[in-house]
């Protein structure tokens, strides 16, 4: 690649300067993708102590407009807002897990439409039921078999579920 | 000391699959510790022999020094290496191979005692000259704290002695919040460490993490090999590190490195360690952070610049070889960039995603290096930590670097469980990223507004 | 019927890497039914996806119909194999894959239940003129026993109805003896089957066990690949099998393969199975044994000498194919023969000896094939059969082919476990064997008088 | 191999008429053990029916005479009298296993030389000790936590044994 990093920068704070809220672009095999609203300020060489403080509030972002010029096909991951669940606070290695006795086809409810056994975030204990799990239309209803609170559900209604795999997750901590 | 002919690896994952191949590479013999969920683990087929340690949690099985130890005296190891996480920085695993006459690939109890200690470490920094973040000694009680606080300005940083990870760490806006804050920190450095000791520093807005990665042997030579740059954080999880690192003066550079060597010099450190720094990026400053006393997850970027296999030497001056090479022989060409290929959702908050791979295509090709133990058929289990892969590219420049790296992550295809990857991919894109306009907040503010980002 | 695209193999060990061979040769995936035991097993690494389906104890994993539904059900699977064993002839397993719309690779339930029940198949065989061994209709009261056995002659041999693998089978050579043996038959026959009906038969003291290949389909088309012997035996399980059988005039041969295949064509029987019968070498005559529904161990040596795959057969005709060639293109060409190398100890009466196998070398070269699931670092789990691997060589002539045998077991090294490939070096050295002077019984003597033979 | 079947048992009729005991030949790759003792008769041609009655009673063996013609290095097997133990005549699908709690080293008795905790044949219940597991001079006494007859020990004295080995095999079918 014959591009320059300075010459980069340079294209960049071009770009930065002009009225797009956001653009991608392709210089040679370098993609690059200008989000004014979620930009930093220019970063200065820090040996040479500008003392200019970088704000680090950002403004809410704008809806962004089609793409006004791509030059390649870009693959696009969308990144919603964080939805933080019962796990994300949790050490993982504190939870212990409900696994399946058998494998069969689990169910999160009684039945399609009702409402699941438990959820993240409910208390259970030993007795309580937390799915059933149906193998040639035989259905078995599962205990928790242990205290805890739901921290997560691990598989999806009406999955098969091999022998001995974690169905939920779940926080023994709830005193 | 004498060679070194088999070696136990009291470790899992990519770092386990590592350590066989440094092994291999030196003709000697390995022994998986593995626990019941990693029984048909890569490095478990890989090893000579692999020997199921305990249950699925770790603290009854990676985390058992006594387990270890028996394990590597059964099998007839005369090393035991334990890669980075689980006992790595225990100095009680080090001391117990001492005990055993056990080769510990690592430094002694004494250096990771010492260094553990985040307050001693900063002491022992400052007493060899090296500016460390204005901050107080420890807190013994919160009365204290606020006077401190007003002392350093603020915003400060409360951190655990005995922290790490990010545990107990915690930023105060505010004198207000200090009590509610303070005793957050406390309670959570008390659940992850068993000590809720806290000390605080004054918080640097526009930081950069830049480590430099330090060897010493029993011979008493000390060398570095150079900086990394690890400001892509998430909770102070390293996403992203590169070296060299992106707009550091030539001169900041010499200072880092010399500050680092001076340190492993004057504690005469032996094996592979890594000292960290805060550089502000206001006032061109930098500042003494901790020091790690084992390998890290992002050495491979070292390697790729440097031309040196960290993990051989760390089993040579273990062995009681000398440094392999002088400093005046240590030179980093181009430039690299590591990837950390997680199990999460990064639209779920960065949740875990286990389960079972059923497509794994790494990409492969002119310097691309994918460092991993996952294959299609692997189950990743629920137990441990998510990362999947490596991803570590070079190039001549830093842009030939990230034009790799684009195309390497559009060509790393994995199904079955969720991954990073295309999170990393549109990250890498960024401008801010490709013009070295980030520092170690950046990319919290990025997550939390790529809801909007396309 | 619509072309099988995904199997569930319902089997482990070496036919499941056999089943799972012959489908990715036909392009179709793969899904392994594996016991918690087995997770890492050479077939859970190489079917395209491994379901645990239970404990290690078969009866909670391997003979779980319902379970092995499920998972074919669940996993989108269009067909099953069953293997050898386990639920391979439970008409069960075959009546609820047609209940399901899955395809059953192997006979329908009707076929493995008449055949299944040794005193039905007996009367299938006789209706059709093919000779049976001289003996009784069911047993049902002791008293008359005593009078059968007269009628046909001491010694005789009792037999379990529901019998197979010499479970309930036990030979009378005196009246006074026939009540305590006849009592010891029914309580192994009613632990093995769950069912203690005894029939009798006249006993063969110089027999010699040939077998022969059918194959059917759905379109009315059977065809023979001639016969197997597998005369060396101990406790009734066949330790070498070779094929064409040694000493057999062609004449023979020939009534041998047209008995068969009049069975088959009778019974219109569809898929793999094989008829064996009993060859009284002492009267130079041959009686209808039974009939195995089922791909058999020892298949190999039928596919070395015809050059025709039998599980790709198996799963062709299956899908509704017509067999792929007349009874006029099948032919067989030089010899071949198979040892059962198993993980136990000779010299401790053949007890099992499950463990870790260290060091695994199979033999490679001309004429030489293994079919095998280890590897080492294998654990050969305590739970299942202690069949480590098939050894299989082929030659122009039988004494080339056992020279290659001889050969290939010396070049034969596992370590770890004890197994049985010293014990078959010295076996396939005897004159006997060489000469092809062998019976049914000549195994347990020679082993019986091994200690002094070196 | 140039060698015909026909001529390889005119060999071995002829070394059969001799009077050795035992010997070992080869004739070009093949390796031929001929054992008088241990050789059945003559085998007719099967369809030719001889109607003569191979005699399948066996002579006592003979002590071996020392090998007397060795062409090739020979492995040599050892086959000593078949040595029955409690797993023979148990179906092995039958048993159940005793395995180790932890990554140890397995020990059969209290102290060396005394008698082990339990030998094969021995009928244990849930509390018998049946091994200690030492791990870094802990000792644990480990307890049989079922009933059944010790069908076999399956590990050696000193031995290190993995988390879940088998140390034992358990016939439960003691009644």
């Amino acid at each position: 690649m014959d591009l320059n990093e300075d010459d980069v920068i340079q294209i960049i704070r071009y770009l930065e300067e002009s009225d797009f809220n956001e653009l991608r672009l392709q210089i040679g095999d370098l993609r690059i993708a200008v989000n004014r609203s979620g930009s930093l300020a220019p970063l200065p060489e820090v040996d040479q102590a500008t003392a200019t403080p970088t704000p680090l509030a950002y403004s809410p972002p704008t809806p962004p407009p089609p793409p006004v010029e791509e030059l390649a096909p870009a693959p696009v991951s969308s990144v919603p807002e964080s939805q933080p669940d019962a796990v994300a606070d949790v050490d993982q290695g504190q939870l212990v897990s409900i696994t399946s006795p058998m494998l069969g086809t689990f169910y999160k409810a009684p039945k399609p439409g009702e409402p699941p056994f438990v959820e993240v975030g409910m208390v259970v204990d030993e007795d309580t039921t937390v799915c059933i799990i149906e193998v040639m239309k035989l259905f078995s209803t599962i205990k928790a078999e242990k205290r805890g609170r739901i921290a997560r559900v691990c598989v999806e209604d009406g999955q098969l579920v091999e022998y001995r795999q974690t169905l939920f997750l779940l926080d023994p901590d709830v005193d | 000391m004498p060679a070194i002919t088999r070696v136990l690896v009291a470790n899992r994952g990519e770092i386990a699959v590592r350590v066989i191949r440094a092994c291999r590479a030196l003709g000697i013999e390995t022994v998986l510790a593995a626990s019941e969920a990693d029984g048909d683990s890569l490095p478990a087929r890989m090893a000579d022999r692999t020997l199921c340690i305990g249950p699925a949690p770790s603290s009854s099985s990676y985390l058992s020094v006594g387990t270890i130890v028996e394990a590597a005296l059964g099998s007839g190891s005369d090393a035991i290496h334990p890669g980075y996480g689980f006992l790595a920085e225990k100095p009680e695993l080090s001391q117990a191979c001492i005990d055993n006459r056990i080769v510990f690939i690592g430094p002694s109890p004494q250096h990771i005692r010492t260094m553990g200690d985040k307050l001693a470490a900063r002491q022992a920094a400052a007493g060899l000259g090296v500016p460390v973040v204005p901050g107080s000694e420890l807190i013994d009680e919160l009365s204290k704290a606020s006077v401190m606080a007003e002392d350093v300005g603020y915003p400060i940083l409360l951190k655990a002695a005995a922290g790490g990870g990010g545990k107990g760490m915690k930023t105060v806006y505010r004198p207000d919040d200090l009590e509610a804050v303070y005793r957050e920190a406390a309670a959570e450095a008390r659940s992850a460490f068993g000590d809720d000791r806290l000390y605080l520093e004054s918080f640097i807005p526009n930081a950069r993490h830049v480590e430099v990665q330090v060897l010493g042997d029993s011979h008493g030579n000390s060398v570095h090999l150079f900086e990394r740059d690890c400001s892509v954080q998430r909770r102070y999880q390293k996403l992203i590190e590169e070296a060299p690192a992106p707009g550091l003066s030539g001169n900041l550079r010499e200072k880092l490195c010399q500050a680092a060597l001076g340190i492993t010099e004057a504690i005469r450190y032996e094996n592979a360690g890594t000292v960290e720094f805060i550089v502000d990026q206001d006032k061109g400053t930098f500042y003494f952070l901790e020091m790690n006393t084992r390998i890290q997850v992002e050495h491979p970027v070292t390697e790729m610049t440097t031309g040196i296999d960290l993990v051989q030497e760390q089993i040579r001056v273990a062995q009681g070889d000398a440094v392999g090479f002088s400093q005046g022989q240590v030179s980093a060409k181009g430039h690299a960039i590591e990837c950390r290929i997680n199990a999460e959702r990064p639209e779920d908050d960065f949740r875990p995603s286990p389960g079972r791979i059923t497509r794994w295509e790494p990409p492969e090709g002119l310097g691309i290096r994918v460092d991993s133990h996952c294959y299609a058929g692997y189950t990743v289990p629920p137990f441990y930590d998510s990362l999947l892969a490596k991803l570590i590219v070079a190039g001549n420049t830093r842009m030939e670097a990230i034009a790799r790296l684009q195309r390497a992550l559009a060509n790393f295809h994995v199904e079955g469980v969720d991954t990073t990857i295309s999170f990393l991919s549109s990250l890498v894109e960024r401008a801010d990223f490709i013009a070295g306009r980030v520092n170690t907040g950046w990319l919290e503010k990025v997550a939390s507004i790529g809801g909007n980002h396309r």
